[in-house]
């Protein structure tokens, strides 16, 4: 069972919601859309879903063509970002619906909405109605409507946004379990980094309606294509810092050089994007070759467990994710070091040339 | 939101306009019909071209009457306008006196027309109404059927009670429209009650009032059934309006042709005035 | 700018309370300073937003006082307690010009113009809204709007304090930073008291000196956001700030401290001695997944546990180690790998585990 | 707390000035003629139902009333048929000339009804429909049909078009999601539209008495043979009125809860 996307395009009034999507989702697969706002996230799931039609392109499932297949024949289920439930309906009812529409049997279908219920937890609320709820629970009712059906594609658009994030990280994670038996298609929105890589499964890097990146995970967090995917799956922002390769050496300005290690003796000499991530810089040198560079703090935001710290050179600024709590006054001069072995490399038309080698920590 | 586009969606409204065009657009056509034509009887008619349209422009009873109804729509929104707004000020914003408040001030809309009439004409005379007997009693010469200002005031005083409501009730529903953080930061930003009323009220009651002015214009333009009641036009033609000269004349006098002539610079006076409003005000919002 | 005190203050929606839980706001005390940048931090629905309303004189409190420097303002409406407000979504007088939108709070202080000028100004440029000064406010974007809205609460000098209830609900993600970091530079710049109620606690700790957090109609901690990081006060403090929250763990007492399972938990002398003037059952101990030590080898005082699972977030990664029946959950490094279902070893630091009695941490007494 | 017993003050005096006429019609129809005729009296002194008997008793002043309500009944609900699914078509989708359509419609509610008497009388003549219930409640739709659109518009606009799509992909078919899903939503809606058809189309009287003569004649036209050889008969009129105005405040009542948000709406 797969839903593969044929070039599928959306245009309307000379707008381009997507252009030119190709993806293939497995059934049993987690995948998840990563974007900003308007990236093309809920155009995509829509066309998905059917609610929308392409402007050009097919939608194939099981090698069968469904693109102008109707929303009520397909077997699919949405969760959408607002909490949207049938108000004239007790909680039990909104989660009997889609089942009686199918015409099951009623005992069949109060085990399964008992069932559903009790996975989502929400089994003492049945007989309550969505808008005595609060926002959680209504979004639970939700979910648990769309996934009493066994549908065979399940579209969640931004579901918890408008949640606490604290309850945001519970329903993430439950959410996450209850996948993981299912033999369905599940896509998830989010405009959120750090969200993508708690879910897990595949990420779709999307921008401007057009896909970016694509596979598992970690291979799009540790390889991204340019630095236009390094930017989006990264939070804080990736840092990208302008340089030069000369024979011998890299160079960021005058002041900031560091000879040529092994692994980067490959580039060519001239221009180069270098990025490293916030959390790869540090307040002391971790090796003996990282690179030293000097600068003046911004800002340091505390979090408690983190300091974001915001630094500036003459030249270029970056952003730090340090552990623990460093308070320094705006303008303090301190250095930061740049481990050279963490470097992403990209050339001057921003595709990515190279990838820091996967350091295989301490483990079993 | 943004709407789909979806031509289909013509089978929804397609009963609406067979209906509408069914109860609009065949009399239309009859009356466009009429206009141009002089009818004797029944299969004596002849084409006149615009001969009606001219001789309706130039008739002086109907200037008359025209001018009557823009005096009398004038005075009406000037008065229940301000009036409205006040009222729905007054207002209980919730709770049980707010709705009892509601109901009994949307009583005189809920009266038969012609009832409206008859309220007045009993309750403005001299000898059994105890709005005209007590006007009398406070030593002022007052009688509604002999004296065509005491007719205007009337009619003008009948039209006041029986739709200032109206606007008090849009105004009303539009001041609990406002979210109550407006007031609480008109509050913290110590305004005044006028600054409240001028900056916060106001400008957010400006799309009921739009409304209010419209329907109110629209349909005092056309009042017949009230003051045909009260004072059957009169003394002499005082408190005649355009729906009664029309009325008259096309049931009265069977004065088909001119009627419809007349019919038709009427509709084409409303639109015109309601369509002047609704882009004067839309259009001076745009501007800024 | 005043200190405002809140004094057995207590409120509830309903007009004959007949519990406890009918209050949104429990009996509570709770100062804040002159000067200070505050954040009230809680999930929805704990009484926060209550609290500033009772602050600001929007709602009336059903109990206690509220002494803005000693002088009971309960009878106070807002206006007369001159106090600043910035609402969750935008507000802003909208058939006005962002300017006069600006000015509106001074003109009715009777502010004299030239003064009014320089301030609108001033504040505009802090708010990188000067070229839009003579737009109409409504029809700015909602993140103008609420800077906006922000600026009508900054422009007044003489206020008591400003309270910010959510205000970037509505702004971009993006943007989110920087506006943050805009309030922060106006609190250096004119060192004015501000309370900045939110539920995200990166919010809370990066504009804030000292935090409140709010659980259930209480005020539970107050102190920094390292304090509240590194010596939660209360469990719900433990659980709801970081992320994941602080690994909790009931136990019952033993010789050596306390146990689950088979794992014996060594407590200081003091924790033990404290423990056992106490007679509650509700114990638990606490440690945050930062804290937890993992090495291939026992250590003294080392538990064997086994990998669960593992969460790659990217920086770092979050492992579920298996210890009887509980379930710990540890932060380590991006570069660590373990297999799932081999064994490790685990160390929770002293200094580290906190020792919780019905809900309250127990601290040792200097 | 001076200016809110200002303001209750204000809305007092309002509300007793508003419902004085009404009183003083409600006070005539218990009186007899004689008490009416013979002198200014503020209650009834000889307290009388016998004006009321008579419209009881009588039925050609009963029948009007029966016939109003008939032909009230079959306007609001030819009303609530039609504008329905046209309110959701223009709340929900865009298609050829669909502003136009909207704002011809509307513009049916600025047309005086006179200017339409003649032509109406000699339509449903022509179609044999004249002094029957359904020719005046389809000319009540003229300006009935328009407002509820419009009304009904304003409230579906209200919900978001995720309701619909969640119901589609539950597996609903359009009627069915329409009936069972989508009207339940808009309750209100319909209650305030169902509200403001029974109003215009009660208080209207100029095309009901001329498309009627005597099987169909509203309470309205059977009014004005109150005035016969002897003079008005007062006290029977003024119960007639009285007993106008109580449906429509029964209506009201139902719905006093959300007539305000029609309003709100900017839609009346």
């Amino acid at each position: 069972m797969s839903l593969t996307l044929e070039n599928l395009s959306r245009i309307v009034d000379g707008v381009d919601y997507i252009r030119n999507a190709s993806l293939t989702f497995e059934a049993g697969s987690f995948n998840v859309l990563l974007g900003r706002t308007l990236a093309g996230k809920t155009s995509l799931m829509r066309l998905m879903a059917g609610l929308d039609k392409p402007t050009e392109g097919r939608l194939i499932y099981n090698g069968e063509d469904v693109t102008g297949q109707s929303v009520q024949r397909r077997n699919i289920s949405m969760i959408y970002q607002q909490f949207i439930n049938y108000p004239n309906l007790s909680v039990y009812e909104n989660i009997a619906s889609p089942l009686r529409l199918a015409k099951m049997p009623s005992s069949e279908i109060d085990r399964r909405v008992k069932e559903t219920a009790a996975m989502l937890r929400i089994e003492p609320l049945l007989k309550r109605f969505p808008l005595e709820l609060s926002g959680g629970q209504q979004q639970r009712t939700a979910m648990a409507r769309a996934l009493v059906k066994d549908a065979t594609l399940v579209l969640f658009d931004e579901p918890l946004v408008n949640l606490d994030y604290k309850l945001r990280e519970e329903l993430r994670a439950e959410l996450r379990d209850l996948f993981r038996e299912r033999q369905c298609i599940a896509v998830y929105a989010t405009t959120e980094a750090n969200e993508a890589l708690a879910l897990g499964g595949t990420t779709t890097l999307l921008h401007q309606g057009q896909v970016v990146q694509s596979g598992p995970v970690m291979d799009v967090y540790r390889k991204p294509v340019n630095t236009l995917a390094a930017q989006l799956f990264s939070e804080p922002p990736m840092n990208l810092i302008r340089g030069r390769v000369s024979d011998t050496e890299l160079s960021f300005d005058e002041d900031t050089r560091h000879a040529l290690t092994q692994e980067l003796a490959d580039l060519q000499p001239g221009e180069y994007w270098f990025g490293i991530r916030p959390s790869h810089i540090a307040l002391k040198p971790a090796n003996d070759d990282d690179l030293e560079v000097p600068v003046q703090v911004a800002l340091s935001e505390i979090s408690g467990s983190e300091t974001f710290m915001h630094v500036e050179s003459r030249h270029f600024e970056m952003v730090t994710q340090l552990m623990g709590v460093h308070q320094y006054h705006t303008g303090a001069p301190i250095s930061v070091y740049l481990p050279i072995n963490k470097l992403f490399v990209f050339d001057t038309h921003e595709q990515l040339v190279h990838t820091p080698s996967q350091v295989s920590g301490r483990g079993v | 939101m943004d709407k789909i586009p979806n031509n289909r969606a013509w089978w929804l409204v397609l009963p609406v306009f067979l209906l509408v065009a069914f109860s609009a657009l065949i009399p239309l056509m009859t009356v466009v019909n009429y206009s141009v034509q002089d009818i004797f009887g029944p299969g004596q008619a002849y084409f006149v071209g615009t001969e009606w349209f001219k001789e309706v422009l130039t008739d002086e009873r109907l200037q008359d009457s025209l001018l009557r109804q823009f005096l009398f729509s004038s005075a009406v929104l000037l008065i229940q306008i301000p009036l409205g707004i006040g009222v729905a000020l007054m207002m209980p914003k919730s709770g049980i006196k707010g709705s009892l408040c509601l109901i009994l001030v949307a009583i005189p809309l809920l009266i038969p027309w012609n009832v409206v009439g008859t309220i007045w004409q009993i309750f403005a005379r001299g000898d059994i109404g105890l709005f005209g007997w007590g006007i009398n009693q406070l030593g002022v010469d007052y009688n509604y059927t002999g004296s065509t200002v005491d007719a205007w005031l009337t009619v003008l005083l009948m039209d006041v009670w029986h739709w200032t409501p109206l606007v008090a009730l849009l105004c009303y529903s539009g001041l609990r429209a406002i979210p109550e953080a407006f007031y609480q930061a008109a509050e913290i930003d110590r305004a005044s009650k006028w600054a409240v009323f001028r900056y916060i009220q106001l400008p957010r009651l400006k799309s009921v009032l739009i409304i209010a002015v419209l329907l109110r214009f629209m349909d005092s333009f056309m009042i017949y059934t009230e003051p045909f009641v009260l004072t059957g036009g009169g003394p002499g033609s005082s408190t005649t309006f355009l729906s009664q000269t029309l009325t008259t004349m096309a049931i009265g006098q069977f004065d088909l042709g001119r009627a419809a002539a007349f019919s038709l610079i009427y509709f084409l006076i409303v639109l015109l005035i309601s369509w002047l409003f609704f882009t004067a005000i839309t259009h001076a919002d745009k501007e800024q | 700018m005043a200190e405002i005190h809140l004094k057995s203050l207590a409120h509830s929606y309903s007009k004959s309370p007949s519990g406890p839980e009918d209050y949104a706001i429990r009996q509570l005390d709770h100062v804040w300073h002159k000067g200070g940048a505050y954040a009230l931090l809680g999930p929805s629905g704990c009484g926060k937003s209550t609290m500033l309303n009772i602050i600001s004189g929007l709602v009336q409190p059903s109990e206690g006082e509220v002494l803005f420097d000693g002088i009971r303002v309960n009878a106070l409406s807002p206006r007369d307690r001159n106090i600043a407000q910035v609402f969750q979504f935008p507000v802003i007088y909208d058939s006005m010009t962002v300017y006069q939108n600006l000015a509106f709070p001074l003109k009715n202080n009777k502010v004299p113009a030239a003064r009014i000028k320089e301030r609108v100004q001033e504040i505009a440029e802090v708010l990188e809204i000067e070229d839009k000064l003579h737009k109409k406010a409504k029809n700015l974007t909602a993140d103008e709007k609420q800077k906006v809205s922000m600026g009508r609460g900054l422009v007044r000098e003489d206020v008591s304090a400003i309270l910010f209830d959510e205000p970037l609900t509505v702004i971009d993600p993006q943007l989110k930073w920087k506006l943050r970091r805009k309030l922060k530079q106006i609190h250096e710049q004119f060192d004015i008291t501000m309370v900045y109620v939110t539920h995200d606690q990166l919010e809370a700790s990066t504009f804030a000196d000292k935090i409140a957090v709010m659980y259930d109609g209480q005020i539970v901690q107050f102190g920094t956001p390292t304090e509240l990081f590194e010596q939660p006060n209360h469990t719900f403090v433990g659980y709801f700030i970081g992320s994941p929250g602080m690994n909790l763990i009931d136990v019952e007492r033993c010789e050596a401290g306390v146990r689950f399972g088979s794992a014996e938990v060594v407590l200081e002398p003091w924790q033990i001695e404290y423990l056992n003037r106490l007679s509650s059952t509700n114990v638990k101990i606490g440690i945050r997944p930062e804290f937890i030590e993992i090495g291939l080898e026992p250590k003294v005082n080392s538990y064997e546990v086994e990998v669960l699972d593992m969460e790659d977030l990217g920086t770092y990664k979050i492992i579920d180690l298996g210890l009887g029946d509980e379930t710990l959950k540890a932060r380590v490094d991006e570069d660590f790998d373990a297999r799932i279902g081999s064994r490790v070893h685990l160390t929770m630091p002293p200094q580290w585990t906190m020792l919780y009695v019905d809900e309250f941490l127990i601290q040792e007494q200097s | 707390m001076k200016q809110a017993r200002s303001k209750n003050v204000g809305i007092t005096v309002f509300i007793i000035l508003l419902l004085t006429p009404v009183y003083w019609l409600l006070n005539m129809s218990f009186k007899t003629n004689q008490e009416i005729l013979g002198g200014l009296t503020m209650w009834p002194e000889n307290f009388t139902l016998q004006n009321y008997v008579v419209i009881f008793t009588d039925p050609s002043w009963y029948n009007g009333y029966l016939n109003s309500m008939a032909y009230v009944t079959i306007n609001v609900i030819i009303t609530l048929l039609v504008a329905l699914p046209a309110a959701y078509a223009f709340s929900r989708y865009k298609f050829l000339g669909d502003k136009h359509l909207f704002f011809w419609l509307l513009s049916n509610r600025m047309a005086p009804p006179a200017v339409f008497l003649l032509p109406f009388f000699q339509l449903y003549s022509s179609i044999g429909l004249f002094d029957t219930h359904i020719a005046v409640a389809l000319a009540h739709c003229l300006f009935n049909v328009p407002l509820a659109v419009w009304i009904l518009e304003g409230f579906m606009k209200g919900v978001p078009r995720e309701y619909d799509e969640m119901a589609y992909i539950d597996g609903y078919s359009f009627p069915k999601f329409f009936v069972k899903v989508f009207l339940p939503m808009i309750r209100s809606g319909i209650g305030v539209t169902a509200f403001f058809a029974f109003m215009f189309s009660w208080v209207e009287l100029l095309l009901a008495r001329t498309l009627t003569s005597v099987d169909a004649q509203p309470i309205g036209a059977i009014m004005t043979r109150t005035i016969g050889a002897s003079g008005i008969d007062w006290g029977v009129l003024a119960a007639a009125g009285v007993l106008t105005i109580i449906p429509g405040l029964l209506v009201i009542w139902f719905v006093r809860n959300h007539v305000a948000k029609g309003f709100a709406l900017g839609r009346v």
